[in-house]
């Protein structure tokens, strides 16, 4: 045991670190342009064995970390990738510190296990090989983008894992929906990606101007994209006292908030909430991974990567609670409204990410307690949200229906996916001793002690929805009458690579609650670990049981409750139904704005005004022609006048000259 | 009184009244050329002004200092001159022969 | 003197042989041209710088290289007429007057006119070789004796004549200001006043005339277009060379010292030619026309050389061009040689060197202008080349071409392609002419 | 020696072609492949050659005012005149003639189909192609001007020929607005030649006149709108959508792929660095125009029907980076500039490829008549895939590289060199420009979509083949292109970094 330990206490994982990137991208282009064709199988289980083992590498590094009671300062390991002009480049690297470890760790064990249910989920399916190549691409991009020892690095793997989340929900490309979401996904994530694009240009600006005028403050070896840079009190102190302002706002908290656009598009917050709930067309394991566990809560990880130049701007972590409570609230009162199942957990997701969202933002009112419990959220949520996604995906695979309507009473038909479900569903309620509870609990709590007490009243009242909607899926799931009698064959569990991810998600979605996150992963150390309020937790298990009993009422028993209700608040059912029309509204800002009123317009502008004016120039000089052979009128005495006033017109110009 | 007149300097005519002859004569064919209808008057007045350079040629050579090349010139002109007609004349004939009339303006069978 | 006197008597022994031959041996005579054509191209090679006849005659390094031209035009176009004055073509319509070899006798005459152009140092031979050049044009485009033909040829002599007249009216002038015949002399001691330029213009007129430069360019598509079709191939080369001769004794002979004040009214001449020429071409529909639209057009460039730097230093004109700027030279012969066609790299680099030369004046604007011009220019031609590759080919239209027609297309293509990349055609004109 | 051999190695092939009698059509293909492909591989020799030689460039550039040229050949051409024949190579010069290499070879790949008239496509490609080489690696402004010109002339007739569609109209358009392009280089020229007083063409010699400022600014405009035609700079672009459609595959690829590229090239070599008081003067005016350019091109693509014309607005919008990159006048703007020509040019090069590989299966190339191709023929729809997502600037393939340098340099713009623009403005026009990532994310997305994606709506399409080997093997070299380039940019920015310096130094008042 003891040689065992002493493995990790010789720091080679830290500095091997790259090795976290170099597996599953060799493993991507090996899988994909080598096994792909060759054979399914192989695919399959290269890629969840490289993707294993990097899951071991990186529980390697955290077991160093831990045992070594250290944790590295800078980049593990840094390569230069791209330099742009002396003294402003962008390295390629693997930033080793306890955030980048704690989403090492969520990415690399969800993958992993999504990996592992994919094997069974897809089998039989044409495309498998590039089913785990893609699935193998994503896995590298985020794990790059958590990795980003600077901003630009993030900004690449961020666009990456946008196109791999594109590549994947389109996986099915010959469905219409599937296509139409994953251009819808790409597109408005690449627009927020605007922002967050112009934010680096901004950072990095102000960065190289500060860079050299900073001095010794700052370390040498870092480039003005740098997180260390960036981060430093030197630097955020040049920024913040630049007076150029914007629409009100300080170019600070300008730059701040197009960074959050981009954070606001990956993690899908309102207003660009509308791509995530249609990105369900993709395989359900995909949704686990990318829409659920990983790559959405990217902008909650890029707002806590950044986070010490969001605190200095009250403006910017205003705006991030603001938007965070919202779609926190916005999401939840869609969720309950919903058939589809994995448009439900996906208004979740987007609820429970709303969650993290202001519990950073909360910070403002001085205490940074949200931001632990912000990440605490985070790593409790994807396991027991993927759990949820992947018990989903059994169900799905085993009715081949999406609606909830059409299931029912598979209590007794799927009994392990029926116990991993209600562990994860306590567990998004916050029913303690599951994980969701103890992070929704500090969340709640760093709201209140930031006397954010509208925050607080929607967040808990959210906590009461979460609770209502995920047991209305539960029972609707498991417990009301069976619906798909008429199939042909009953639905059963699958194999056992889809119930063992099912499984050990469970006991992480069960147990990750008592992780002591805050031990390593805080803002201001004191202030994590100062204030406990005993009617907090109480409030939120209150209004989540309220919750579940009304989701009881609602949905085990007679039906007609449920329509009375619906009945009652017909019209606004109607509008929560159709996600108050923000589709819509998008879909005619796109079709009517932007395609009628700009690009048909260029296009015609083009053909007639500017193509014309070189057509009318070539029209113009043949009827010149045309007009001036009419001079030539075959009379011998005209000629000779033109030849005789041609030469006194020349007398005239040679002597007014 | 005779010999006087004949012995006056206003007598004999100057270089400018040979001059005025000559752009009279110049002029004269220019019109004739644009305003003639019958190609044969149109050569006519062309050889007017041949006829104007070779005079202009005499009278400088006369005025100035008499060297021998001016005259020598304007026989060359006449020489010239003729070779023109003929080879004029020549396509004339042909051309009435097509048409049936020298009237230039009803040659333009080739115009635009 | 001795390639003019050869093709003299070349010409006159054509005419009696001709005379006492039957028609079914003239085949023969063939011989008696060409012979004399190519005796007279070597006799050129063994001229050297000297003056004959006091002073009216003389030989310069560039007039060698002009009558090399003239000569191998010629010798072009002897070979050319052949199947024409054999009556092979559908052209002889009149095959029994044709039939003969009073044409190239013609030729011949025009050539030793051209030849003695060049050569000329005064008024007088000027204005004789100049008619000489002028005069069996007009019989030459009467030549087949129809309708068009005879048209042609009447415009043709009515025009030439009047300009002609203007031109000796301008020439009469320019002998009263200064009192003497030789035109050297006439360019050192004349004076600006209002009478040079009136004379000046009325010169200007008849060059135009001859180089077809706009708005005396009137004659040239009817007269195109009605000639035989060698007949205008030989206007539009040689006919124009010798407007370019002309051209070139009186604005650097006698306008020598004051060319400068010139350069305005050339660069309009040149960009009023060159724009009509080309913007009329388009729409012609008879290809004879177009060609002669399109040589309008080239005249046009062909006067840009005219605008070289030259400086106002008339002992510098005196002593001929030589010392003065090398790419004046140089660009008359490029444009000789572009007039012989416009091959894709020669009339490249000819249109370059000719650029060169309006730039070097500062006429930047004439530049563009050229430039915007040849584009148009390429559009035409670009329109032929589509008639010969793009359209279908008719079965009807192919004809078998003659080895003699295919070897001299051949090898005026490899000659302009020559031209275009050895630099030591340019470089041994600009040698000869500096020592 | 070795640069005239890489400029006339597709002569000699063209002559090669020429003289295989017109029935052994086989072997006319081998020998412009095996002629093409020895190109290749002789500028790979060259790359390491120059690579050997370049070494300490990098220092002696920083402050050099002249271009640092290697493998020199000055032979005096017309000497009165001041010809020479001067050709040379330095990075920008390298990194062109590997595109143009790489280019020709796939496009000689690609037009393997080639029945008609055979002999005389391969040999008009291999003389435009010899016009391009020679316009990259010549020195003096007349040679590079006959090479200019030798490398647009070829074009009409393989349009007209070959192309499909309204071709002799495009074929005319497209020849007589980039003659009257020439026309006003030719007045710049012209003007360089006599305004510097050393009546010269020679690039190098020429670079250390001392322009007056007036002449600077007025003859500035003429050469950068000159080079700007055929670089498709707003509103002189037109000929491009027409152009490009209308032409044959490998025509369009090279088109798109290299021949646009001596537009920015031009501006580069010529303009900026000869006259940089005027590039200061216009730079601004410029941004602007080329901003209109990048989201000009961006929207017009969206609304296009046609798989061609698609691309080539594209194009349009992607030349409108080289020539914004290039008005920015700064470090960054510029190597972003010459990074995007090779990038777009691989870029639009496979994408012509690829439309053409399309065409001749579907006979068709409105986006509407076709859907799921990605089904019957995955290479093309990866390949196509690929080059759609590096033109939308994914990172980690070339398009991005480019892209991210030539925003840098716009934003950054005043803050690097002492350019003496407004930076207010500047930025303002990179943030307008920047708006094109998403509206090309939109139309690629859109147009790739309906081709490849969805169900297969023709029944005449489920049975049609994927790319046979000699189009992989085309589309594969391109794609391994972009990518390498993208996963490990130095490869370029090594060797264009040095180049790029002389011109800045230029700008920067080292006079």
């Amino acid at each position: 045991m003891q040689n065992f330990i002493n493995i990790f206490t010789h720091g080679i994982f830290i500095k091997h670190a790259w090795f976290v990137l170099a597996v599953p991208f060799l493993s991507f282009v090996f899988v994909g342009l080598v096994l792909r064709p060759l054979s399914k199988k192989a695919s399959g289980l290269i890629a969840t064995l490289s993707i294993s083992v990097t899951t071991l590498f990186v529980y390697g590094i955290i077991a160093e970390c831990f045992l070594m009671h250290r944790v590295p300062s800078g980049a593990a390991w840094q390569v230069p990738w791209l330099r742009y002009q002396d003294g402003l480049s962008a390295t390629l690297g693997v930033l080793v510190d306890p955030l980048s470890l704690l989403l090492m760790c969520v990415v690399t064990t969800v993958s992993a296990l999504v990996h592992l249910y994919s094997i069974g989920y897809m089998r039989g399916d044409e495309g498998v090989g590039r089913y785990f190549a893609f699935l193998n691409l994503f896995t590298f991009s985020m794990l790059g983008l958590v990795v980003a020892p600077n901003i630009l690095q993030i900004f690449i793997f961020w666009e990456l894992v946008g196109v791999s989340s594109f590549l994947l929900i389109g996986y099915y490309y010959e469905k219409p929906q599937a296509v139409a979401a994953s251009k819808k996904a790409f597109i408005v994530t690449r627009f927020a990606d605007l922002g967050f694009f112009i934010g680096i240009f901004i950072l990095g600006y102000y960065g190289f101007q500060s860079f050299s005028r900073l001095g010794p403050t700052v370390p040498q070896a870092l480039s003005p994209f740098d997180f260390a840079y960036l981060t430093s009190p030197a630097f955020i102190e040049f920024f913040k006292h630049e007076t150029y302002m914007i629409f009100g706002l300080s170019i600070f908290s300008l730059t701040l908030i197009l960074v959050f656009m981009g954070a606001c598009g990956k993690s899908a917050m309102f207003p660009l909430h509308i791509w995530l709930p249609d990105a369900m067309e993709g395989p359900t394991p995909v949704s686990a991974l990318i829409h659920a566990a990983t790559m959405v809560v990217a902008g909650v990880y890029l707002v806590a990567r950044m986070f010490p130049l969001f605190v200095a701007s009250p403006e910017a972590l205003g705006l991030v609670q603001c938007v965070g409570t919202f779609t926190c609230l916005f999401a939840a009162t869609i969720g309950c409204t919903q058939d589809d199942i994995k448009r439900v957990l996906a208004f979740s997701t987007l609820s429970q990410i709303g969650y993290m969202m202001f519990a950073l933002g909360v910070c403002h009112g001085g205490n940074t307690l949200g931001y632990t419990a912000s990440l605490f959220h985070l790593f409790t949520h994807a396991f027991f949200k993927a759990l949820l996604f992947l018990g989903a995906g059994s169900i799905i695979h085993a009715l081949h229906t999406n609606n909830v309507w059409e299931m029912g009473g598979l209590v007794k038909a799927m009994p392990i996916t029926h116990l991993t479900f209600l562990v994860a569903t306590l567990s998004i309620s916050g029913i303690p001793p599951f994980s969701g509870f103890f992070s929704k609990d500090e969340i709640l709590l760093s709201a209140f002690i930031n006397h954010q007490y509208l925050t607080f009243v929607i967040a808990l009242l959210v906590a009461g929805l979460t609770s209502f909607y995920m047991f209305r899926v539960y029972f609707l799931t498991f417990w009301s009458e069976a619906k798909w009698h008429g199939h042909v064959h009953k639905p059963q569990e699958a194999s056992w690579t889809m119930t063992l991810p099912l499984l050990l998600l469970a006991v992480l979605a069960a147990i990750s609650g008592f992780t002591p996150i805050a031990k390593w992963i805080f803002y201001t150390k004191s202030q994590v670990e100062s204030h406990r309020l005993f009617f907090v937790p109480v409030f939120g298990v209150l209004v989540a049981a309220f919750g579940f009993l009304l989701a009881m009422l609602f949905y085990t028993g007679d039906r007609k409750i449920v329509d009375h209700v619906v009945l009652k608040f017909a019209w606004m059912y109607g509008v929560i139904k159709h996600k108050f029309y923000i589709d819509e509204v998008y879909l005619w800002i796109t079709k009517k704005v932007i395609f009628r009123f700009i690009a048909f317009p260029v296009a015609w502008f083009d053909r007639r005004i500017v193509d014309g004016g070189v057509n009318l120039a070539a029209w113009v000089t043949r009827k010149t022609g045309w007009l001036l052979r009419f001079l030539q009128t075959g009379q011998v005495q005209t000629y000779g006048i033109w030849l005789v006033s041609g030469g006194l017109v020349m007398l005239l110009v040679l002597l007014t000259l | 009184m005779l010999a006087s007149i004949f012995n006056s300097p206003y007598f004999y005519p100057s270089i400018y009244h040979w001059l005025v002859l000559s752009s009279a004569l110049f002029s004269i064919g220019i019109y004739g050329f644009l305003t003639r209808k019958n190609a044969v008057g149109i050569l006519i007045s062309l050889e007017l002004c041949l006829n104007s350079g070779a005079l202009n040629f005499v009278v400088f050579d006369y005025f100035r200092g008499n060297h021998i090349d001016g005259k020598i010139m304007a026989l060359f002109i006449i020489a010239v001159a003729a070779a023109e007609v003929v080879i004029a004349m020549a396509i004339f004939v042909g051309m009435f022969k097509h048409k049936k009339t020298i009237d230039v303006t009803e040659m333009n069978q080739m115009r635009n | 003197m001795l390639p003019e006197i050869i093709v003299l008597i070349t010409a006159f022994t054509l005419m009696f042989v001709d005379l006492f031959l039957k028609r079914e041996t003239r085949y023969f005579l063939m011989g008696i041209p060409l012979g004399g054509l190519a005796l007279a191209f070597i006799s050129v090679f063994f001229l050297s710088n000297r003056k004959s006849f006091g002073g009216q005659f003389s030989l310069e390094n560039i007039d060698l290289w002009l009558k090399v031209f003239f000569i191998l035009c010629a010798f072009v176009i002897a070979i050319a007429s052949f199947s024409f004055i054999l009556g092979e073509s559908k052209e002889t319509c009149h095959k029994k007057q044709i039939y003969s070899f009073e044409f190239l006798t013609i030729l011949l005459f025009n050539l030793s006119g051209m030849l003695f152009l060049v050569s000329a140092r005064d008024l007088l031979t000027l204005y004789v070789s100049l008619e000489l050049s002028t005069l069996p044009l007009f019989i030459l485009t009467a030549w087949k004796r129809d309708a068009l033909s005879s048209e042609a040829g009447l415009k043709y002599v009515v025009l030439g004549a009047l300009a002609s007249a203007l031109l000796l009216l301008g020439f009469s002038i320019f002998y009263g200001l200064t009192g003497t015949m030789d035109l050297v002399l006439i360019g050192r001691s004349t004076n600006v006043s209002p009478l040079f330029w009136f004379a000046s213009v009325l010169v200007i007129s008849a060059i135009g005339f001859k180089l077809t430069l706009v708005p005396f360019h009137m004659w040239a598509p009817e007269v195109y277009q009605g000639a035989p079709t060698v007949v205008t191939a030989y206007l539009s080369v040689a006919s124009k060379g010798a407007g370019l001769v002309l051209m070139f004794q009186i604005f650097f002979r006698i306008f020598g010292a004051s060319i400068s004040s010139f350069y305005f009214a050339i660069a309009l001449l040149s960009a009023l030619t060159m724009t009509l020429g080309n913007v009329v071409a388009i729409v012609q529909e008879n290809i004879k026309r177009f060609m002669a639209f399109s040589a309008i057009s080239q005249a046009g460039y062909l006067i840009m050389g005219f605008l070289g730097g030259f400086h106002a230093n008339s002992q510098a004109v005196l002593q001929g061009l030589s010392r003065t700027h090398p790419l004046i030279a140089l660009s008359m012969m490029i444009g000789l040689f572009g007039l012989a066609g416009i091959p894709p790299l020669s009339g490249f680099i000819g249109k370059f060197f000719l650029f060169s030369v309006a730039a070097s004046s500062g006429f930047y604007w004439l530049v563009a202008v050229a430039a915007i011009n040849s584009v148009i220019s390429l559009y035409y031609y670009l329109r032929i080349v589509r008639q010969m590759y793009i359209e279908p080919v008719l079965e009807t239209t192919v004809f078998p071409m003659k080895l003699s027609m295919g070897g001299l297309l051949g090898s005026l293509v490899v000659i302009s392609v020559l031209l275009g990349l050895v630099p030591v055609f340019y470089e041994t004109i600009l040698w000869t002419w500096k020592n | 020696m070795q640069v005239s051999c890489l400029v006339f190695l597709p002569l000699l092939t063209a002559f090669l072609v020429i003289m295989t009698p017109r029935r052994f059509s086989y072997l006319i293909r081998w020998i412009s492949v095996f002629g093409t492909g020895l190109h290749l591989a002789l500028t790979i020799m060259i790359s390491f050659l120059f690579w050997a030689e370049a070494k300490g460039d990098g220092e002696l550039l920083r402050t050099s005012l002249v271009f640092k040229l290697h493998l020199v050949e000055k032979i005096s051409w017309f000497d009165s005149l001041g010809i020479q024949y001067f050709v040379g190579i330095d990075g920008i010069s390298l990194t062109m003639v590997v595109l143009t290499s790489i280019i020709i070879f796939a496009g000689v790949l690609a037009s393997w189909n080639v029945k008609e008239r055979a002999k005389e496509f391969f040999a008009l490609l291999l003389i435009l192609v010899t016009g391009v080489f020679g316009v990259f690696v010549s020195f003096d402004l007349f040679l590079f001007f006959m090479f200019y010109e030798l490398a647009v002339l070829p074009m009409y007739l393989l349009i007209g020929i070959w192309g499909t569609g309204p071709k002799e109209y495009a074929a005319m358009k497209l020849t007589l607005m980039l003659l009257i392009g020439s026309a006003f280089i030719l007045v710049g020229f012209f003007a360089l030649y006599y305004g510097s007083g050393f009546y010269t063409f020679d690039l190098i010699k020429l670079a250390t006149a001392n322009f007056p400022v007036d002449f600077q600014r007025w003859v500035f405009p003429m050469i950068f709108v000159g080079f700007g035609v055929i670089g498709a700079l707003y509103p002189l672009h037109t000929w491009s959508p027409d152009g490009h459609s209308s032409a044959p595959t490998a025509v369009s690829m090279l088109h798109a792929g290299v021949l646009m590229k001596l537009g920015g090239y031009g501006a580069l070599r010529i303009a900026v660095f000869l006259l940089p008081e005027g590039a200061k003067y216009w730079g601004l005016f410029f941004m602007g125009l080329t901003t209109i350019n990048i989201l000009y091109g961006s929207f017009g693509a969206i609304w296009q029907k046609d798989l061609k014309y698609f691309t080539a607005y594209s194009s349009v919008s992607h030349c409108g980076f080289v020539l914004f990159g290039i008005s920015a006048l700064n470090f960054m703007g510029m190597k972003g500039a010459v990074i995007q020509m090779f990038s777009h040019g691989i870029m639009t090069g496979l994408f012509f490829g690829l439309i053409g590989m399309v065409y001749g299966r579907t006979h068709t190339r409105i986006i509407s008549e076709m859907g799921g191709l990605a089904r019957v023929m995955p290479w093309l729809a990866t390949c196509f895939y690929i080059g759609g997502l590096a033109s939308l600037g994914l990172p980690g393939l070339s398009g991005f590289i480019a892209e991210s340098h030539v925003f840098l340099g716009g934003f950054f713009g005043h803050s690097l060199q002492s350019v003496g623009q407004s930076g207010a403005l500047m930025k303002t026009f990179t943030l307008i420009a920047t708006l094109s990532i998403v509206v090309t994310a939109v139309y690629v997305l859109r147009g790739l979509g309906r081709v490849f994606q969805g169900p297969i709506e023709n029944a005449e399409f489920a049975n049609l083949e994927d790319a046979m080997l000699s189009e992989k093997l085309s589309t594969g070299i391109l794609v391994v292109v972009l990518i390498v380039v993208g996963l490990y940019p130095s490869i370029l920015i090594d060797v264009i970094e040095p180049a790029i310096r002389p011109v800045l130094n230029r700008l920067a008042g080292g006079l």
